[in-house]
């Protein structure tokens, strides 16, 4: 068997094996970490490893070569794609697992030696496994039902690790209001998956997008399912679950978190775009000579939600003093400027600023996982040093952790949109877009950005600036994984900064363009459009 | 297929640019004057002197902690100032997972009549 | 739990292989009727359940720990997805049944409707989530009340 | 009317679970309003899945006629599947708030200072 015959394979069967590979890892993982930790390890590193390697393949043949991948389970034959279980991979699917792919990949090398010194942590890597199936499936699902279960797969995994901790009581609560609140959202979304069953007795999305009619019963299923997946994404005022949940669990979790809220933001984006795609321009009620579509209202109405998050998240992150309820406020404010990009898209649908602002709003979600994460590992790095979460009780520490400080600040660069990192593209885009529609939205986000800078630099002067404190004087810089796991995002971050046009034209369009157009979408499973 | 030259090209956003390789270069020319200024600096300033001690207006110098200003004092001023709204997001954040719920439910019936169910 | 008197003990150590036979029959009918895996392996959780509540979560520790048990769960795991990556190399699709219409396993059992030999690699995949079941929640339950009977031995 | 009755029966399983969950202060509570939302949604699936005077879709011995859809009683299985696990998950997790803090108050828990 030569190396392209392998590649082509491999590449045919990548959309189930990238989660089947973790699926197996993870019950892997108790048996062999029976025999040594350090194999372990290694083990769960080549399981992300290999997991990232064909996400690259995968996602390079549908963002570059522009295929739209189907995967049947169970069938060679084509012929009755729709009541099958199927992978369908098209631009936005496979943008999103690059972004999965870097952050499961980051937080396996990070708990080397972050969590070197707890037990149970055959349980850990188990669960921070499933977490990244359950994670990858919901992006790559191409199935409503299927979608529920990889949804429930990564609740439950993930509220085990918020609450991984149980000896602080915080850490055990934040995990059952994750739990409460995953929970509840999920038999929602699954209320609206049945009432859609109903309807049109299909569970695939391609099938269910094609045939949708937006009749009564269609409205309360699109109300449950975004009502549902916002609160999963974290929208304000359905946000309070996201600072307890980022702020207690261990940081090697909180960044896989962040890749499970974003896998709901993409669901979310799935049903608006894709699912309710074709009845989104058709016009609803007549008033006079103005005539409200649905994407218009919905536009306006997410707009003011995702205005709202920046503000409230921006507000709440100021006055706190737990770093990890910061970064995790921050990273509130941050969904609310993807929100905020696209329900500007969504407003001006089909327009050349509209599609604009879909760029930037989608260029977003991969920078703030980067420098949300990055900010998360950086506060993580803090407490395995000095034991400390609080910023009352912290100074000076850039005297011992060079490093550290180094990354902290380019993490506060990107998340508050500087340049040249990459946050500052992918606002710019977002700024000019959203000044188009109403140039008083624009000031207020761009003033929002300017208070995230401010809280960064009090988190910045109040823990590394400021003169050397005695109790930290044998404070160390951190173990050489959590170095190259900062380092690596830093990297990815920079790279990112550097060359914002080349990512723009070659990731982050096929995205856009995927979203703004299900044809395709649709035609790959029911044939013909 | 990706291409090297397409690496430098600018980025467009429809109505504005933005490349920062030219923006880096602007950024060090900058650094390199600067550098060139601090050179003309004062030559009479030397380290380990009176000079360089920590001077408070006559008063004693603290001990290091107490120097420190703690992060929850940082931007005192503007938390006090705009203590209306923190009043009102106090009240919302309650940490009660109830509370979380309720406001799941209120969207829910904002959405439903903005859809048009009710 | 420290375990009930003697009679509800002799009782349900009488009544646990009743109990186990049914749920490994509905694990492994569960291609023709009613069941499955989960249900199979929930009803012999539940008679594993009894004896734990009979005798007790402390004399059940000791005879079986919650680490073999774990063991078992991703034995059963591994097995599920194991036999999908078998559909993967002989079947060239992932789940893919290669097994149906062969007589590899289990030969013809029983003429008829009841024939045990019809579904190919869905028994053996039943097989493998009712010992991820049997072992999942039993470990749960011991672990459960191991965990409140030591928080009642600290409070006497 | 009487083919809406499950109908209804939903939605009252659906409001009763939701104000468990909103209106009790008791964690276990909670917990049971939300089994009760979740049993409402199992029962809408499986209300789905009926036909008028339908057997249970098994073909070893069957008498024949319509039968009810199999897909919605699958989706059964494996939400109840996943309601298990969810409930142990809060049940333990609720064994450990208990040590904790001595309460299951929701208003109590979760509220000492941390520097």
């Amino acid at each position: 068997m030569n190396i392209e015959h392998l590649s082509q394979t491999l590449l045919t069967h990548s959309p189930a094996l990238i989660v089947a590979v973790p699926l197996l890892g993870a019950f892997l993982t108790p048996l062999i970490s029976r025999i040594n930790d350090k194999l372990r390890n290694v083990f769960v590193i080549l399981t992300a490893g290999l997991t990232g390697f064909l996400v690259l393949l995968l996602s390079y043949d549908v963002l570059i070569n522009g295929n739209i991948h189907t995967y049947i389970f169970g069938s060679q034959d084509i012929g009755s794609p729709v009541v099958r279980i199927l992978f369908e991979v098209d631009g936005m699917n496979a943008f999103m697992i690059i972004i999965g792919a870097i952050l499961v990949f980051v937080a396996v090398v990070y708990s080397w030696a972050f969590m070197k010194e707890n037990t149970g942590l055959d349980k850990y890597y188990t669960l921070i496994l499933l977490m990244a199936a359950g994670m990858f499936g919901m992006m790559l699902t191409g199935d409503m039902f299927n979608f529920f279960v990889f949804l429930e797969i990564t609740s439950i995994s993930s509220c085990a690790l918020i609450a991984f901790w149980t000896n602080k009581g915080k850490a055990v609560e934040a995990g059952f209001k994750y739990i409460v609140i995953s929970t509840i959202g999920a038999l929602f979304i699954l209320l609206a998956i049945a009432i859609l069953y109903g309807q049109y007795n299909a569970l695939n999305m391609a099938v269910l997008a094609d045939s949708i009619q937006y009749t009564f019963l269609d409205k309360i299923a699109f109300v449950l399912l975004i009502a549902g997946l916002a609160m999963k994404a974290g929208i304000v005022p359905m946000h309070m679950w996201l600072p307890d949940a980022y702020g207690r669990a261990p940081s090697s979790v909180t960044i896989v978190l962040i890749g499970t809220t974003q896998a709901s933001l993409y669901a979310l984006f799935r049903v608006c775009f894709t699912i309710y795609g074709n009845s989104l321009t058709a016009p609803l009620k007549q008033i006079g000579s103005v005539t409200i579509t649905l994407n218009g209202l919905l536009g306006t109405f997410i707009v003011m939600l995702a205005i709202i998050t920046i503000i409230v998240g921006v507000f709440m992150a100021l006055k706190q003093t737990n770093f990890k309820r910061i970064i995790a406020f921050a990273a509130i404010a941050e969904i609310g400027y993807i929100f905020l990009a696209v329900g500007a898209g969504l407003w001006a649908l089909g327009s050349d600023h509209g599609m604009m602002a879909l760029k930037g709003g989608v260029f977003h979600i991969i920078n703030d996982a980067l420098d949300v994460g990055l900010l998360f590992l950086v506060a993580g790095a803090i407490y395995y040093a000095t034991k400390e979460t609080s910023l009352n009780r912290m100074g000076g520490l850039a005297r011992n952790m060079k490093y550290t400080t180094i990354f902290f600040l380019i993490g506060l660069l990107a998340v508050s949109g500087m340049p040249p990192m990459n946050g500052f593209a992918s606002k710019l885009l977002i700024y000019e877009s959203i000044y188009l529609i109403n140039p008083i939205l624009a000031i207020v986000a761009i003033l929002c950005s300017i208070l995230l800078l401010a809280v960064f630099v009090k988190v910045f002067y109040s823990a590394f600036l400021g003169p050397k404190i005695p109790r930290f004087n044998d404070v160390k810089e951190v173990p050489k994984s959590m170095l190259i796991a900062m380092g690596l995002i830093a990297c990815v971050i920079i790279f990112f900064g550097l060359f914002p046009d080349l990512i723009v034209n070659n990731i982050v369009e096929p995205a856009a363009n995927a979203l703004a157009n299900n044809s395709n979408y649709i035609s790959q499973i029911v044939g013909g459009s | 297929m990706i291409t090297w030259e397409s690496f430098l090209e600018t980025f467009e956003t429809g109505s504005g640019f933005w490349n920062p390789l030219i923006w880096i270069t602007a950024i060090i020319v900058a650094f390199l004057i600067i550098y060139i200024l601090r050179g003309y600096g004062k030559k009479e300033y030397k380290e380990n002197t009176e000079q360089t001690k920590v001077f408070l207006s006559g008063n004693p110098e603290y001990e290091k902690e107490q120097m420190h200003i703690k992060g929850s004092n940082v931007y005192w001023g503007f938390t006090e100032s705009l203590k209306w709204v923190y009043k009102t997001l106090d009240k919302m954040h309650t940490g009660n997972v109830s509370d979380y719920i309720l406001w799941f439910v209120i969207i829910m019936g904002i959405l439903f009549i903005l859809v048009g169910v009710i | 739990m420290s375990g009930m008197s003697r009679i509800v003990k002799t009782i349900s150590s009488v009544a646990f292989p009743f109990v186990l036979i049914y749920g490994l029959y509905i694990i492994a009918h569960g291609h023709l009727t009613p069941g499955g895996g989960f249900q199979g392996g929930a009803v012999a959780a539940s008679g594993c359940a009894m004896i734990l509540v009979a005798y007790g979560s402390i004399w059940t520790m000791n005879k079986i720990k919650e680490k073999h048990l774990s063991v078992f769960e991703s034995l059963g795991a591994i097995g599920f997805i194991g036999l999908a990556f078998f559909g993967l190399i002989f079947g060239a699709v992932f789940f893919n049944n290669y097994l149906v219409g062969n007589n590899y396993f289990f030969g013809e059992v029983a003429r008829g409707a009841a024939n045990i030999n019809t579904a190919g690699v869905i028994p053996l995949m039943n097989f493998a989530v009712g010992l991820k079941v049997i072992a999942g929640l039993f470990g749960i339950v011991l672990v459960m009340a191991y965990a409140t009977s030591k928080k009642e031995e600290e409070t006497k | 009317m009487i083919y809406n009755i499950p109908f209804i029966a939903v939605a009252a399983l659906i409001m009763i679970g939701l104000y468990a969950v909103i209106f009790k202060r008791n964690l276990i509570k909670m917990v049971i309003g939300i089994t009760l939302i979740e049993s409402g949604v199992n029962l809408f699936l499986i209300t789905l899945g009926y036909r008028e005077g339908s057997t249970a879709p098994i073909y070893t011995n069957s008498p024949g006629g319509v039968m009810s859809l199999p897909v919605p009683q699958a989706l059964t299985l494996t939400s109840i599947v996943i309601g298990v696990a969810v409930l142990a998950l809060m049940l333990s997790l609720i064994i450990h708030i208990y040590r904790h803090y001595g309460t299951l108050d929701v208003r109590k828990i979760g509220r000492e200072d941390e520097e």
